[in-house]
């Protein structure tokens, strides 16, 4: 059994990554596009919601995603603090901007479905305000991925910040609910309003959850691997100017 | 340590209007929101303490570049490294200064703003002790993002964009004491909260700054 | 007291440019660092200097003995020369100012702001630093910079007190101090080869696999 | 088709937008990936050339 380790050197991850990718791809392919055709068209209307709680099937697997983007990003970090694996700290660049346009698809499906729901686009019901916090977060740390030029400082930097931002982020969530629930009431109608999720509902959103975890790291591999073409051209052109 | 605040204050009052910056910006934004929501005594006193809460972040937002920029173009802040003060100490010490000169005259001047916005009787020993409790912890936060972005091109408007996210518990939680003390109910539950974060992020905030400066200087 | 640097490698925007660098600096030594621009000089003084870490090699020396001064001074310009200088007294905790503002022909200028100060005054301010600091093992970039001929005699005078006084010196510099007893170093012999200069990216990486 | 009933334009435009932003960030992920390979590719030929 050889050590987890190895594939933290950057040819054997374009190996083994290489050699996976396709079936990865493959099978987050048919679990989305089978999910999302299961859920749009196979599954009946709920009394309450109507079709609207089609867009679960959307909007739960992209928030899981979104969270669980940043949550792998800071074990990237750590990894990369602790044993400086610099492919740990690609990966965590890589996966910023995913997890980030999946907060944004969580944000923009929650606005749209709240529009019929709550008669209104936004409302700052305490879970859709984290997630607009989440959203910055991840905008500041691509911002500061882009904004320095050595690679090694950027991912020293970024770790920093993610490591923090993370403790911000969990604060901000506790402190935005403390918010909304204490004088102020907020939304009366909440996304939890189901307690008990038929089966119907059940299974495509789970395919779909399925589908989202593989779409994700589907992408950060592909990410992970631009990004270590990217540092090997780096050091190719330094060589070429060094002469 | 003590050298180094003092330094720090003398420059700030040489520089003419190191406390007197932050607390114009304070009165600017507390002119303009009555002139942009209409001069509503009660609708004013209603967003008063979120006004006050946020100008206070934004009074100390515009201050926190200046924190390193001028050491590190002068070459100080390598001096400083190589110093027998521990860079923990250094970024405790400019986060001291720069709450001393901003976030101070902020809280004590604080009731005059809040009568400005016809904040209720009741909320004005809460106003000043939230943000007693609070502004340290924006100073504290804000030390970080200046060591992260200390050196960098265009780095000024990528410390906002990093540090306003970290300072949104901390705002959620002062306005919060503010606005339950406005409505004469007990705020000790947010100021607890609020301490909490303030504690929290001196005791182990100056250790990431310290080593993001050390990043950065390398 | 002793420098001593073993195989020492050390890097700029990440990129390697100096390695293999070894020589050792006993007490009273001077040693002089020479090179053309950009072979590392700098980086070689800030990686000594504990500014940055090395790539290889390893650094000795007894803990908080080193003083550096880089090519900028450091100076408050609002603040007067005396306060500068007894700014930096005050964090090495040494505390009397007035011999180093004497021995650097400070004394008449004490109470005028550093801005208003030629850039030769500035440079001297700066040196005089080194005295306040108190430690043994001084670190110089290019500390004769704007000096004019007086003001580098004098400080050529100020470095050899230091090492009568069993101080080191360490300088990248390229005129003549009139330092005999220094030795010098030329550093483009320890210039980092460039098919070495690589990072974990350029090795065993299969062109398969691009 | 199933029938959406009144909410129609709602479930539509949310299974848009969203379907919209990943079909863009899987075709900036590969185009981005294509051209990395590319410049590599091409910084590689330089190095096997001059040695």
């Amino acid at each position: 059994m050889t050590s987890i380790w190895e594939y933290a050197n950057p040819k054997k991850f374009m190996q083994t990554s290489g050699r996976f990718l396709p079936w990865i791809a493959g099978l987050a392919a048919l679990c989305m596009v089978g999910g999302l055709i299961w859920g749009f068209f196979f599954t009946p209307n709920d009394y309450k919601q109507g079709s609207t709680v089609k867009i679960l099937f959307i909007h739960v697997p992209s928030a899981m995603i979104a969270i669980n983007g940043w949550g792998m990003m800071l074990v990237a970090s750590l990894i990369w603090v602790v044993r400086r694996h610099h492919v740990s700290a690609l990966a965590a660049k890589a996966a910023a901007p995913v997890g980030m346009v999946m907060t944004l698809v969580a944000l923009i499906t929650g606005a749209i479905w709240g529009e019929p729901m709550w008669g209104t686009w936004w409302a700052w019901d305490p879970r859709l305000t984290s997630f607009l916090i989440l959203f910055l977060f991840y905008l500041g740390y691509i911002a500061l991925w882009q904004a320095i030029d050595n690679p090694d400082t950027a991912a020293d930097l970024t770790s920093v910040l993610c490591m923090v931002g993370s403790v911000f982020a969990f604060l901000s969530r506790f402190a935005v609910d403390f918010w909304n629930q204490g004088l102020h009431q907020g939304a009366s109608i909440s996304l939890d309003g189901r307690d008990d999720m038929a089966n119907v509902f059940l299974f495509p959103l789970l395919t779909c959850m399925l589908g989202w975890v593989l779409f994700f790291l589907t992408l950060v591999l592909l990410r992970t691997r631009t990004e270590i073409r990217a540092r090997r051209l780096k050091a190719l052109i330094a060589r070429e100017r060094m002469g | 340590m003590i050298g180094l605040l003092l330094r720090d204050l003398r420059l700030a009052v040489r520089a003419g209007g190191g406390f007197g910056l932050g607390l114009a910006f304070f009165l600017i934004v507390v002119v303009l929101v009555p002139l942009g929501v209409g001069p509503k005594a009660d609708l004013l006193a209603l967003i008063a303490p979120g006004i006050l809460w946020v100008a206070a972040l934004l009074a100390c937002l515009l201050s926190l570049d200046r924190i390193f920029a001028l050491d590190h173009e002068d070459g100080s802040l390598d001096l400083l490294a190589t110093a027998p003060i521990p860079l923990e100490g250094v970024v405790t010490i400019k986060a001291l200064a720069h709450w001393l000169t901003t976030g101070l005259p902020l809280t004590l001047a604080s009731p005059l703003f809040g009568l400005l916005l016809h904040l209720p009787g009741p909320a004005y020993p809460w106003l000043m002790v939230s943000l007693g409790l609070g502004t340290p912890a924006l100073s504290v936060i804000g030390t970080f993002g200046a060591a992260l972005t200390v050196g960098l091109k265009r780095g000024g408007l990528l410390l906002s964009l990093l540090v306003l996210p970290l300072y949104v518990p901390t705002l959620i939680f002062g306005a919060e004491a503010v606005r339950r003390g406005a409505e004469g109910l007990s705020a000790t539950t947010p100021l607890v909260l609020l301490a909490a974060i303030t504690l929290g992020s001196i005791a182990a905030l100056p250790f990431g700054s310290a080593a993001a400066l050390r990043i950065n200087l390398r | 007291m002793e420098l001593r640097v073993t195989d020492l490698a050390c890097a700029r925007g990440g990129l390697p440019v100096l390695e293999g660098v070894s020589f050792a600096l006993a007490a009273g030594r001077a040693l002089i660092l020479r090179g053309p621009n950009g072979v590392g000089k700098t980086t070689l003084l800030r990686t000594l200097a504990g500014l940055q870490p090395a790539l290889e090699g390893s650094v000795s020396h007894p803990p908080e003995t080193i003083a550096y001064a880089a090519h900028a001074d450091g100076l408050k310009a609002t603040l007067s020369v005396a306060e500068n200088l007894a700014f930096w007294a005050r964090i090495f905790g040494t505390g009397d100012i007035a011999p180093a503002l004497d021995r650097m022909h400070l004394r008449d200028l004490a109470d005028r702001p550093a801005q208003n100060l030629s850039a030769g005054q500035k440079r001297r301010l700066g040196l005089a630093r080194l005295l306040v600091t108190g430690r043994p093992i001084w670190m110089l970039d290019e500390p004769t910079v704007s000096l004019d001929t007086a003001s580098v005699a004098l400080f050529g005078a100020v470095v050899r007190e230091h090492l009568a006084g069993g101080g080191l010196a360490l300088m990248a510099t390229h005129i003549d101090l009139g330092l005999d007893e220094a030795e010098v170093l030329e550093l483009s012999r320890f210039r980092a080869d460039p098919r070495r200069a690589a990072d974990v990216f350029d090795h065993g990486f299969d062109e398969a696999f691009l | 088709m199933p029938d959406l009933g009144k909410y129609a334009v709602t479930v539509l435009s949310a299974y848009g937008a969203a379907i919209t932003l990943i079909v863009a960030l899987v075709v900036w992920t590969l185009w981005r990936g294509a051209r990395m390979r590319r410049l590599l590719r091409e910084a590689e030929a330089r190095r096997a050339r001059n040695g």
